[in-house]
This record gives structure tokens, C-alpha cells and sequence, in this order.
């Protein structure tokens, strides 16, 4: 069984050290504040201009001045702080924030990685994806493996307009948890989901993909 | 020599022009000037190019503008989940220039602050650094990107004094501060006029320099885009 | 008689119009506030982070965490503002201060202005007055008409280390008042102090002066 | 996992070598970092790299740290008012880069924020610009300034929480917020550690991300290098 999207949230807030300080995309990557506890001592930034982000409201704790990024309404903690966007993105383009988890379309073995546009189709813009894989020091991709239509999007090279080139440290599909390896062009194979064979990887793998000597 | 006004559309009397460049303050729909924006459709002013992270939503904020096609050009970070947009892009009727979220809260910085051009990693690589200048320092290559300006900025505040400074709430502070510093002209609208000494000199978040005109929203509907709620 | 320093600074005053925003330097500028009164509606700033600057304190109203850009101690008014080093210098470069009144060694014809650094004496500082001419909407410069020596300060160009280049408007003092005429390299008589006459100030500046169809 | 430190001299522990580059919060002695210097001092490190506007005052501040002849170079705004500043200069002991007060400010907020270069009016047509790359923007000139960074800095706080969240005090804040943000480490003294909710989130002049530890000033003499008093 390949993971679920909760299991590969799941698997990402593994990869959040204690007192991390990090940046949540919208999709799979929101679902990861789930998998934190009070010990793992995680800060959430708000790209919008909050550190400290809460989880989301009651019914009655609703504010229309407190949303997240994906302006969904959200809460403030005791320690919280807002700030202004230059400010908000100061934090992240001059690498402060230890990590971001984000969503892709497409992620190459150069750690390029594309979601934000598909030529054809109207952008619906580029928000705050390209300074968060420019400034964070970690960027975490979390995604399905491959396309609805079965299609790899884990890639030798992006076929889609980047978001950021050489970017990506870290792929997160429901297959299993990639290691983009910069200087040989290829991803490391770290570990498979549960049932998933090394067959069936490579198979929905277009990147070059290192597998040997793992053992499952 | 009062800044107050008495109404939103006495605060953008005599400010406003054809072709003229507004920056409008938020993000979607928080911390947007929704008194404001109804004062500019009425003006009935066409042919702006207008500075937003975003351009409203269905029947609300920017997209009011955008029905009385008063926009020409927008620079903007997002203008998804907006099918008038869509429909206006496509057809030709309006340009659009999309900034990196980062990348545009900089610029707007940049222009209040009097640094016509500055160096950043965002975008290298990426379709954003077409064109522009690049250059690498310290073995890193960073693309240069210049300040944003405006003639009228249209912000939403919580409370402001009489002096014009300005006190934002929560994430609604977003892009307005900002945008506050670097238009020629700045109205603010806020929830509260308070009096001189009613707010704390280490926490003024707009100091009042920046500010020109001050008027009481009318209008705080504070719509949610996306209510979100935990079980 | 010549203006004396209480005069220059009020004579100053006069210059900044109702609801200016003004950076005042250190010596006969900081005299200036003297002279507005609470009509003028002016508001000083003061560039290590405030503004909104009040009077000097009475004894017992020193606080050692208020102080002007010359280190003394300041009181507060209920519609100061407070601000990071970096803020304030934000607000002086991006224009927002409508003049800046400053003391000089040297003005020249051109605009230029020298007063920081004396060649062979080391320099103290530069502190904010670059920043002030360089960003400032009206640069005013008050000072004493000639050197103790009796060198004219008020020069064709200046010969110590500039502080800015074409940027002074106005220069005020003890003889009187005049312009920057920098498209014709001169400075142009707005008034003489009373007493003065136009040879006296002929003789004393050594820059082109136009002083043609002055009326006393 | 604690923020808070029992004292300066902890809170200075295993973060301080030869040779690194410090920068120090204040305006003159307003916003010193008065109780980590001396442990600086006692550390006997050399060879420093300083970023400060002063270098403080006789027998205060970062005097200290040149009478033990500690600080090779000093990159500042303003060091005269210190005799012992200039008879070390002029006999070689220590360097100095002067920058506009301004330009000091803006390079080491850019540190903070990821961006290596911009450009600025202040300096054009001065030493300041002598060797520096200027180019002409819309008609005016302007001079291009990098980024400063440092190891460490040591910053003057008036209120923190346990998460770092740093509040200032009046003119007190200046150039702690800017250098908090611009130093790998940071090290913040500060008058009271209050408790988590005891600040307002709308008035967090520093937040904790850029916080390493915090620790209760020993020192909070303030002394006030010049006292005015109106009649």
C-alpha cells in the first residue's frame, strides 16, 4: 500500500527538527501541522505576515483578520507575532525560516521544481512559491508520484516553466522519500512506502533514481 | 490642516485621474480598503494601473474595478479564483504583471524607502528573471529588481490618531504599511479615529508622515474568502 | 548689525511652511525648534528613530531612552512615533522629510556641501547628514557667513571632502539669505541682515553673487 | 530547547572566537547591550570585526572592548567623542570603515533580508561612493552598497517572551531590531523576561525567529552621555 495523503504528511513532519521554524504550502503540505505536537516546539510562518500560527478556529473564535497564506481562517498563539509583507518576506528571502514544505507539478534531479504555472492555461499567479524555494533553507516536496494520467512528475529535467531552479533537497511522494542528489543528477532512493516494491518505482520514475544497496 | 476627512469619498476628492498608478492595500480581502474602493468606482476614473497582491474576489474589493473596466494594468502576486479576471486577460482588455509575492512586498518597500533597485534570489532560473539584470555575488547569482511607486495609495487601517499614524490589526497589516510609504498620496481608512495619545509611541506601525488623508470606514464587512474551522 | 546665531535660527523658522516634516542638525539648527510655535504644526524628526520630538526635559522628566540625533535628552508628545535605525533612514531616503536644516563648513554655487571631514584631522563621522542632503526634499544650511579667520564659507566650489553633491537650496547666514541659483553657478540674494550692507556681503563671499535689482 | 539564559556570561557561551564580526545594538550608549560587552571583554577574544553606529564613550560600551585592545576593525557611522578610538587609529591598532548612518542601516537590514546589493542617492558624488559601482536610474545617480552580516550580535531589548518575541524602548531601539536579524546568532539582553501572551502580537518589534537566547540585563545604568535640561 503506497502511502495516503495523511501518511505522506505524516512522513514530512519527520523531517522537522525540534524548534524548527517553518512554512506550510497549500494542499498536502497544511496537512502536516497535524503530525506536530506541543514537544517538536514547531513554529508555523504565514508568508501573509504571522509567526507563531495557531490551528484552525472554533466556530466562535473566528477572526477575518487572522487567515493563513491560503487565506483560510486560522488562530493566534500566545507567542504569536504579525508583521508587515516586506517584513514577512524578509524573514524567508534572507534565510531564517529552517523549512518549507510545499506541493509541485514537476520536481527535476537538479532539485528544479516547477508548480505554478502549465503553459496554455491562464496563470493563476505565483504568490509566495519562488521566495520560499529561493530563501529557505530546506525545501520539502510533498506530492503524489505521478500525474492522474500516470505520468511521472518526478523528472530529469522540469518540462514546465520553475518556480526555482536547484532549489529542492527533499521529495516526499506516496511512493516513498527522495534525496535530490545535485551534483550526480539523480535522486536517492531513502526509504518506500509500506508494499511498495523497487520495480514499481522505478518504473513511475523518469529521474535517474539511485536505488542500490537499499535495503527496504 | 486636519488630515481627518469626513467621508471616503471627501478623502479621495481631487486625488484621483485618468491613467493615474493606485496601490491597494491587503491580502484577498483582509485588510483591504473597502470604503475606499466603491468611492473610485463611482469617480468613474479609467485607464489605472493598480498595484494589489491581489485583485478582489467575486463582487468584492478590486473586482469592483474590474467590472467597470477602470483597470488597465494590474501588478499583482495572485489573480486566481477570479473568473472576471480571467475573462478580461484573455480577451485583451487588461495587462497583467505578475510578481513574486516577495519580490512585490520588496519593491514596494524599495520605492518608499528611496532604493530604486535592489538584488534578490527569488525568481533566478525562473521565468521572472527574463530580461532583467543579473549578477552574482559571492559565488551566488542574484537577479535585480526595481522599486514600485504610485500616485494614490488606498489602505485599511484599525485606528489612527489625528497626527496619521497608524496602528494595523492582526494579519490585516499585510501589504498596507508598506504600500502607505510609497505613493505620493496616502489615504488610510480605519475602523477607529482615536485621539493624540491614545496610541503607543513604541507601536505605531504607518508613522504618520506617511499619511495624508484619514477617514472612518464605512463599510466593514471583512468578508472571509475561505472559512476554515476545526471540529 | 548681522543676524546672531538665535537670529540665523529664526530666521530659518520662517522657511518651513505649516505641516512640514524637518530633520534639524546639531548647533544652530537644533536652535531652530525654538521658534515654532504649535500654529506651524511642525513636526521634527530626529534620525536615530523618532518622530514627533518634543522640548528638552524638565529634571524631572529625563528619560535616558529618549534622546535626539545629537545624543541629548528629549520628552515625547502624545502623537510621537518610534522606529528601528533602518525605518528612519527609509523615511529620510525615500523622500518623506519635507527639509532638513544643517550646518556646514562649506556651501558652494553648484549645491555642494562640505561638512563632515577636514583633510589631516581625523574625521568623526558621517553619521546621518549624508543621508539627510541625499534624501531630504529642501536642504537649508545655517551657519556663520565666514570661518573664524574670515574665509568665506559661501564658496564657487568647495574645497574640503562633500557631504553631498548639489543638493543645498538655501543658505542662511549671520549676513543673510541666499538661493542656490545652480544652472548659473552663483547664489542669488534673498535679504541681507539688517545692518548689512551689499558691499560687506560682496567682499565677504567668495562664490559669484547676484545681488542685480536688490531692493533693501 | 529554552531560549533563556541564566546569565550574560552564559548566554555568550561557546558563541564567541577570534576573529569574528559582532554587531552591536545602540545609538550612542542608548540601547547598549551594557551587560554582554564586559563578558566579551572577559572572554579575551581578539582580533574582532565590529559593526556598530559608536564605539562607545569613555569607560562605557564598546570601549571597553578597545581598551583591551580587542576589535581590529570597526565599521561605524560616528566614533568621535573617544579619544581612545582616535589615538588607536592614528597609530595603526584598529581600523576603521566609515559609513553614512543610513547606508549602515539599510546594508545591515539587507543582511537580514537576503538581499546582497542596492542602490541608494546617499554618498553619490562623496568619498562614500569612491570605488563603489554607481548607475543612473530615471535620470539620477545613485551608488550601489552590499549587504553586512555578522556572527553575532549582541542587541539591548526592553521586554522578551519565552519564544524570543523582543519589544524595545523608545529611541532605545535604533539598530537592535535591524541587527538581530542580520547575525547568525543573536543574543538579546533585556530589562524584564515577561511570560508567553504577556505581549501583544500586533507589537513585536523583533520576533523569535530571529532570537538564539535571551538573558536578563545585570547592567542597566543607561548612562546619558548628554543631559539637557530645559529651563
Amino acid at each position: 500500500m503506497a502511502w495516503s495523503r495523511e501518511e505522506i504528511a505524516a512522513r514530512a513532519a519527520k523531517e522537522l527538527k525540534k524548534g524548527f521554524y517553518v512554512n506550510l504550502g497549500i494542499g498536502i503540505p497544511t496537512l502536516v501541522a497535524n503530525y506536530l505536537n506541543e514537544d517538536s516546539a514547531i513554529t508555523l510562518q504565514s508568508e501573509n505576515g504571522m509567526l507563531g500560527m495557531g490551528p484552525f478556529p472554533r466556530r466562535e473564535e473566528v477572526d477575518p483578520d487572522i487567515v493563513n497564506a491560503g487565506k483560510q481562517t486560522v488562530t493566534e498563539l500566545p507567542t504569536s507575532s504579525y508583521f508587515s509583507s516586506a517584513d514577512s518576506f524578509a524573514m524567508i528571502r534572507g534565510g531564517h525560516i529552517d523549512a518549507s514544505i510545499l506541493g509541485a507539478m514537476e520536481v527535476a534531479a537538479n532539485g528544479d521544481i516547477a508548480n505554478w504555472t502549465v503553459p496554455g492555461k491562464m496563470a493563476k499567479g505565483i504568490g509566495g512559491a519562488m521566495d520560499l524555494v529561493a530563501g529557505v533553507k530546506k525545501v520539502i516536496v510533498v506530492m503524489e508520484h505521478t500525474t492522474k494520467a500516470g505520468k511521472s512528475k518526478i523528472l530529469k529535467r522540469c518540462t514546465l516553466p520553475l518556480t526555482g531552479a536547484a532549489v529542492v533537497e527533499l521529495v516526499i511522494t506516496d511512493l516513498g522519500v527522495f534525496e535530490c542528489d545535485k551534483k550526480n543528477r539523480q535522486f536517492n532512493l531513502i526509504e518506500l512506502a509500506p508494499g511498495v516494491s523497487l520495480e514499481e518505482v522505478h518504473e513511475k520514475t523518469e529521474a535517474p533514481l539511485h536505488t542500490e544497496g537499499f535495503v527496504q | 490642516m486636519s488630515k481627518i476627512f469626513a467621508s471616503p469619498e471627501l478623502a479621495l476628492k481631487d486625488v484621483l485621474s485618468d491613467g493615474m498608478t493606485i496601490m491597494s492595500g491587503g491580502f484577498g480581502l483582509v485588510g483591504n480598503p473597502e470604503s475606499l474602493i466603491p468611492e473610485i468606482k463611482k469617480a468613474g476614473i479609467k485607464d489605472l494601473t493598480v498595484i494589489s497582491n491581489n485583485c478582489g474576489a467575486e463582487g468584492f474589493g478590486l473586482w469592483m474595478l474590474l467590472e467597470a473596466r477602470q483597470i488597465r494594468k494590474m501588478i499583482a502576486s495572485y489573480i486566481g479564483d477570479n473568473k472576471l479576471f480571467e475573462a478580461l486577460y484573455l480577451s485583451g482588455e487588461i495587462e497583467v504583471e505578475l510578481n513574486p509575492q516577495g519580490t512585490l512586498a520588496e519593491r514596494i518597500r524599495a520605492g518608499g524607502a528611496g532604493i530604486p533597485a535592489f538584488y534578490t534570489r527569488t525568481g533566478v532560473g525562473t521565468i521572472v528573471a527574463e530580461g532583467k539584470h543579473t549578477e552574482i555575488f559571492d559565488g551566488v547569482e542574484y537577479v535585480r529588481e526595481r522599486w514600485l511607486k504610485a500616485d494614490l495609495a488606498i489602505i485599511k487601517g484599525w485606528k489612527a490618531d489625528p497626527a496619521g499614524n497608524v496602528v494595523f490589526r492582526k494579519t490585516a497589516r499585510n501589504f498596507n504599511p508598506n504600500m502607505g510609504a510609497a505613493a505620493t498620496v496616502t489615504v488610510v481608512e480605519v475602523e477607529e479615529i482615536v485621539d493624540a495619545g491614545d496610541l503607543d509611541p513604541d507601536c505605531i506601525h504607518l508613522p504618520g508622515i506617511f499619511v495624508d488623508r484619514i477617514v472612518k470606514s464605512t463599510l466593514n464587512e471583512k468578508r472571509i474568502e475561505r472559512l476554515t474551522i476545526s471540529e
